[in-house]
């Protein structure tokens, strides 16, 4: 087997670009919208198949053991290819819960059907009234004899009609004093009876998230994950250099690109007036992308990433929407016209980034939030 | 004038009326479903209050009022977000048929209109960049059994006329021709647009015009079209203000309302602050607006006509697209789904924005038409 | 004795005009920054000689009597000519006051002094420590015999120096249970033995405002105007229509008018990008002198402003704040430089409104204090 | 990299204990009232820590470190406001004579930098509206006894300088000159800037320049002059990185400690989102230039080297200016009085931001550099 960690970090480079370029689908590069997982499924196997399923998780456990500088070596050249994201939160957060703080029966269970694709995992964090307010959580799960009974209602849950399972915080004592506390991590199967699923509808039109209803349904007491009760403090553990790619600069550098082609296709070029508003873009994405180096290396270096880090998702999102915004006015009055349409040879959607730009600003923790975090955390204004 | 004010509060709150009646925004999203943009039974009951034909003369069935009427319906059901193409017909249509020189055929248009019997539809375009009608590729050409048209027309709204009016150049100039849908030699495609509006494509092969069809001369044909565009600018301000009131509203409402971290959102200084930003954006659109709405009923010449267009549509689009972005942010995530109002708002907002020149290229011709020599003066 | 409010609105705002074009001197025309007395003195004693220091006083007390929508041609066409303003509180805030709540003694005593220009009077609201929040007002007046006995300190008061008197708020009853109550209005001549007056430099170095000390000051029990104990109620009372000026298009169209002038001495008007940021605010000039004239309209009717003005305020001084940016970004090197200097043949002064932009943002209720105003009163926003 | 990593942490530690045992801000007011920009005795005192020699070499007595260092020692200046020309002549002039082609004289001047025994000022500029030093009307021609000078510069800084480096276009190209302050033919008239700083206008009247005072021939000057200012440029960002980084500070402390309604200014929502905003603009320049300053560190070519510069003062320019004037703002109507410590820095940040290129200047030239062929590829 390679030892990638041993390579340098340039041949490692090379290695995955090549190995992007060779494998990864022309027609799935740069989606226009999130993709579903039978769109992805195939290449997505084929990455199962050769092992690299997940490149993070230790070797121990089915990874590939990458380092934090290697993996993100490894997502960098995926974004540059413009690989779609699949349905991912197995990989990215019930394999590190497990490996962190499940038990061994759990680890068996689950990891291995992680790494195959045959379980899909989504996320059950949100709720209706409970944005970016945990404390606020209202889905409850009551022991009973060997299961839990849970009843409640997600919202926000991405893909969850793709998914097979979801991984979910629900208040196990609703005594506890602070309201953080007293929740608990369940792993749930979305095939029990009582679990309904309605996929919403975006302003684009997609159905990309869905709400997910829970009516007594019942949850074996061994997929309660870790302690109990102590559901939201192992959910903040595993924020790591994850935090990082809500300010990476892929989606401000994919909109430039696509301004860019409007601007070929309209003649822009040559209109001082345009050619200022994109100078200034241009410099927030150069400035964006120079300031994520300086927290990748951070991630590099094993440090662990600070509140700080919060700006960037807030530069990277609101960057991302002035570019968005400016690809409409750009557009003249073919700005009204959905889906991707023809300038002269070239073909240009105007209006996708302009509503992905919108849930930007608001998932992952709002902007709103994000400052919030940084006057507190970073600036340690008083209250 | 105080009589005047009284009047157009009135007839505000009829169309506030007439839209709460109206199951506007579902039949948004139901008419979406379907290949319609609009009905025809809600249509008539335009027709039946009249607002059909307020720009259209006595004579011909209508109420002969002004702009300023014109404009509060547009605002009223912009607010109430009505998907039929008021502005589109009654006010574009109609104001480029009345600035003809072929007083028999308006006559009969305009009763149309006014009547709601038939929908008419302008169309000018030919490129979706340039905003300007001054410069049609498609010809007028005599033919063997008379003139035809031959060319091509794009983003003409509402797909579903029952006839177009299309502009085409002579070696004389410009003129105007009424051409019925199902015109010999003319191929309609239609496509949706964001706000679920939709606009044809008509592909002209020599479709022949007979004299009796044509509603402007090619001495007259730019300047209708001209007054025409000005005035659907200044429309289509209007409708976009009332968009913007109830987002405003909406936003206002989810904020009273919506808890967290056990206060309202409201109780956020941050969002009560957003708030009025928003609320300082739809005053500005207003006040454009009110003036645009003076001009246009008090001034014939074009250019100031043309200024005072520009301006109300320089503010509404840039005014109206920042109200919606920023109204979905306040609403958080759940304004980002199609089932929160917001959205059908924003669409028709992208929409109308885009129409007949964005907000930078109103700004730009506002810029053009400046006086610089005085400017100065005070400094 | 003309009959000024019998006059067309026309024929009056020809007849001022004349007036002003006549005799308002030109070098006093559009000043840099806030004159002093000594420089405006010949031009208002002139102007009191003919019985106009008062133009919206009732004759009875020897004002004008011009009706509102009289006096507001008056304004305009004063803006128009670019009048330089006078030490003009004892006619705004003084005046009235005295009028609505004095006594005939004070009106006696006050009065006729204002108009002649014998007393001129500056305001005392402002407290360090209580720039927006009057409840947190420090100066305490004392009941002693037929005396106050005052002791605190006013700041930021206008041109304290040149001023004969001063009107201030004092906090009579410290035990009030509303901290906006127990204050009182008192009418204090500044050459009372313990007032001290100290101007202070602002960043642009002029010295446009003083604090002033106030220790042991004794003000005779005479000088309290109205009810004791109510003097907020009073200060509140007397915002009539004169909220409408902070929101006047004046300093935005010099600011303007200045910009033009830059643009034709550097020939910007051929640089389409600057061309587009011209657009954007004669735009925002436009329609900010719409919006002026609906409010102005209410204020011509008889009809109360209510709390909705406090918008163009904002929109007023951010405006003029924008379009003096600009005209720094337009300067290029220039901008470092303070004071006139010549482009070509014209003469300039690059910095003098960046500086003047500053405190309108802030004054008059600062923009942060009106945009909590109209969440609460206009747009009802639930706390 | 760890031990320059730390070398590094260390040069910013000895700077802002410098500035703290100087009463910089008490110095900058004190020579607003007299004629003086700066003082020669805190000038010795930088030469004595070695931070005026930090680009030159060895031989001449210098530290022959990296614009790196130098950036972080005008950084910390910045941050402390110190009045004396240190980016003026320790980066400006340095760099400009480090480059040209006589090496005799540039030991000699650069032995005087480094020393502090005298301040050279570039003398380049002939319209403020231009930031690009191409194209100078001031020539050098033959005259009785050997080349003249002749025409005029402005703003060269500091206007108290010994000497000034001058160029002068020939038939050959531009070439540069030392020229003493006292030189026969030379007029000097000075003018303090916005920020007390003070500036001369040179007038040239047949300046005889010997050629042992010929610091780079017509083949160099405009070579050495472009590399010498796009190292000024990327030095001004990094000054007003600490102005700014300055300003930030004093209103967070006076938001933290200034009450209002009973509570710290910080307690309002508004205002802390918006001490996160003036936080993100210091971030951005600081990315901003520390990509620069690797560039300028790492690569001789000059269209890459004016690129980075422009990167980063285009946006050291916008974002400074907008947190000093924020810092006004926040600070209310004290941070617009004199005695307001927000002033001292934003005077400095409005005179550096419009020294050798606005922000709106150096984003037009950073858009002009851009390859723009590959752009579309990611989209």
């Amino acid at each position: 087997m390679t030892d990638w960690n041993a390579m340098s970090d340039e041949a490692f480079r090379q290695a995955v670009r090549a190995d992007l370029e060779a494998n990864y689908p022309e027609h799935l590069r740069y989606p226009s919208r999130r993709l579903r997982w039978q769109e992805v499924r195939e290449w997505y196997l084929d990455r199962a198949a050769r092992g690299w399923t997940a490149p993070g998780w230790p070797q121990a456990f089915g990874g590939v053991g990458l380092t934090p500088a290697k993996q993100l070596i490894y997502i960098e050249e995926q974004e540059r290819r413009g690989v779609a994201r699949g349905p991912d939160q197995g990989v990215v957060m019930v394999g590190p819960l497990l490996i962190r703080y499940g038990t061994e029966a759990q680890q068996q269970a689950f990891l291995p059907r992680i790494l195959s694709w045959e379980h899909i995992w989504c996320q059950g964090y949100s709720e209706p009234n409970a944005g970016s307010d945990l404390a606020s959580l209202r889905t409850r799960a009551v022991a009973d004899g060997d299961v839990y009974i849970v009843n409640g209602q997600k919202t926000w849950t991405t893909l969850a009609q793709d998914a097979t399972h979801m991984f979910l915080l629900a208040r196990t004592d609703p005594a506890a004093e602070r309201k953080q506390e007293g929740i608990s991590f369940l792993l749930v199967d979305l095939r029990t009876e009582g679990v309904h699923i309605r996929p919403i509808r975006n302003i684009a039109g997609h159905e990309e998230f869905c709400e997910v209803f829970l009516e007594d349904v019942r949850v074996p007491r061994e997929n309660l994950v870790g302690s109990p009760n102590e559901g939201w403090s192992m959910a903040k553990a595993l924020l790591g250099f994850e935090r990082l790619f809500l300010g990476s600069p892929k989606l401000a550098r994919q909109a430039l690109g696509r301004l860019h082609r409007l601007a070929a296709a309209r003649e822009l070029y040559r209109d001082p007036g345009f050619m200022d508003q994109l100078a200034r873009l241009e410099l927030d994405v150069a400035d964006l992308g120079e300031a994520y180096e300086g927290f990748a290396e951070q991630v590099r270096a094993g440090q662990p990433l600070g509140a700080d880090v919060s700006w960037l998702k807030i530069w990277a999102t609101e960057t991302f929407d002035r570019i968005a915004a400016l690809i409409v006015a750009s557009a003249g009055s073919a700005a009204a016209i959905p889906g991707p349409q023809s300038f002269g040879d070239r073909s240009v959607d105007v209006l996708n980034l302009y509503f992905d730009a919108m849930p930007a600003t608001i998932y992952g923790g709002s902007n709103e939030i994000q400052r919030n975090i940084l006057a507190k955390q970073v600036l340690r204004l008083p209250e | 004038m105080e009589d005047r004010q009284d009047e157009h509060r009135m007839l505000a709150d009829s169309v506030r009326d007439f839209v709460r009646a109206d199951a506007t925004l579902s039949r948004v999203r139901a008419l979406r479903e379907t290949h319609q943009s609009f009905s025809r039974e809600a249509w008539s009951r335009l027709a039946d209050v009249g607002w059909l034909g307020i720009r259209v003369p006595e004579a011909a069935g209508g109420l002969d009022l002004g702009v300023a009427e014109l404009a509060i319906v547009a605002e009223g059901l912009g607010r109430g977000r009505l998907p039929e193409p008021f502005v589109e017909v009654a006010g574009f249509a109609a104001a480029v048929i009345r600035s003809g020189d072929n007083d028999v055929l308006a006559r009969d248009l305009l009763a149309d209109i006014a009547s709601g019997r038939r929908l008419y539809a302008v169309a000018w375009q030919e490129d979706s960049q340039d905003a300007s009608p001054a410069r049609p590729l498609c010809t007028v050409q005599p033919g063997g059994a008379g003139p035809v048209l031959t060319g091509r027309k794009i983003l003409v709204t509402p797909a579903e006329a029952d006839a177009y009016i299309v502009s085409a150049a002579s070696a004389d100039g410009i003129a105007l021709y009424r051409v019925a849908a199902d015109a010999p030699g003319l191929d309609v495609s239609a496509q949706a647009l964001v706000d679920g509006s939709r606009v044809a494509e008509l592909r002209l092969h020599g479709v022949p015009v007979p004299d009796g069809d044509r509603l402007a001369s090619p001495g007259r044909g730019l300047e209708a079209l001209e007054h025409g565009v000005a005035e659907a600018q200044v429309l289509a301000s209007a409708e976009m203000l009332g968009l913007s009131e109830q987002l405003l509203a909406l936003t206002n409402d989810y904020l009273a309302t919506r808890r967290q971290f056990d206060r309202p959102l409201s109780a956020f200084q941050v969002l009560r602050h957003r708030a009025v930003n928003l609320y300082i954006q739809v005053e500005l659109m207003r006040a454009a607006l009110r003036q645009a709405v003076r001009v246009l009923d008090g001034d014939d010449d074009l250019a100031v006509r043309q200024q005072a267009a520009s301006r109300a549509k320089a503010r509404a689009g840039s005014a109206a697209m920042a109200v919606a972005r920023e109204a979905v942010q306040l609403h958080g995530a759940i304004g980002y789904t199609e089932e929160a109002d917001v959205g059908v708002h924003l669409h028709r907002i992208v929409a109308l924005s885009a129409w007949l020149g964005n907000a930078a290229w109103h700004r730009r011709r506002y810029a053009a038409l400046l006086p610089r020599e005085s400017l100065e003066a005070v400094s």
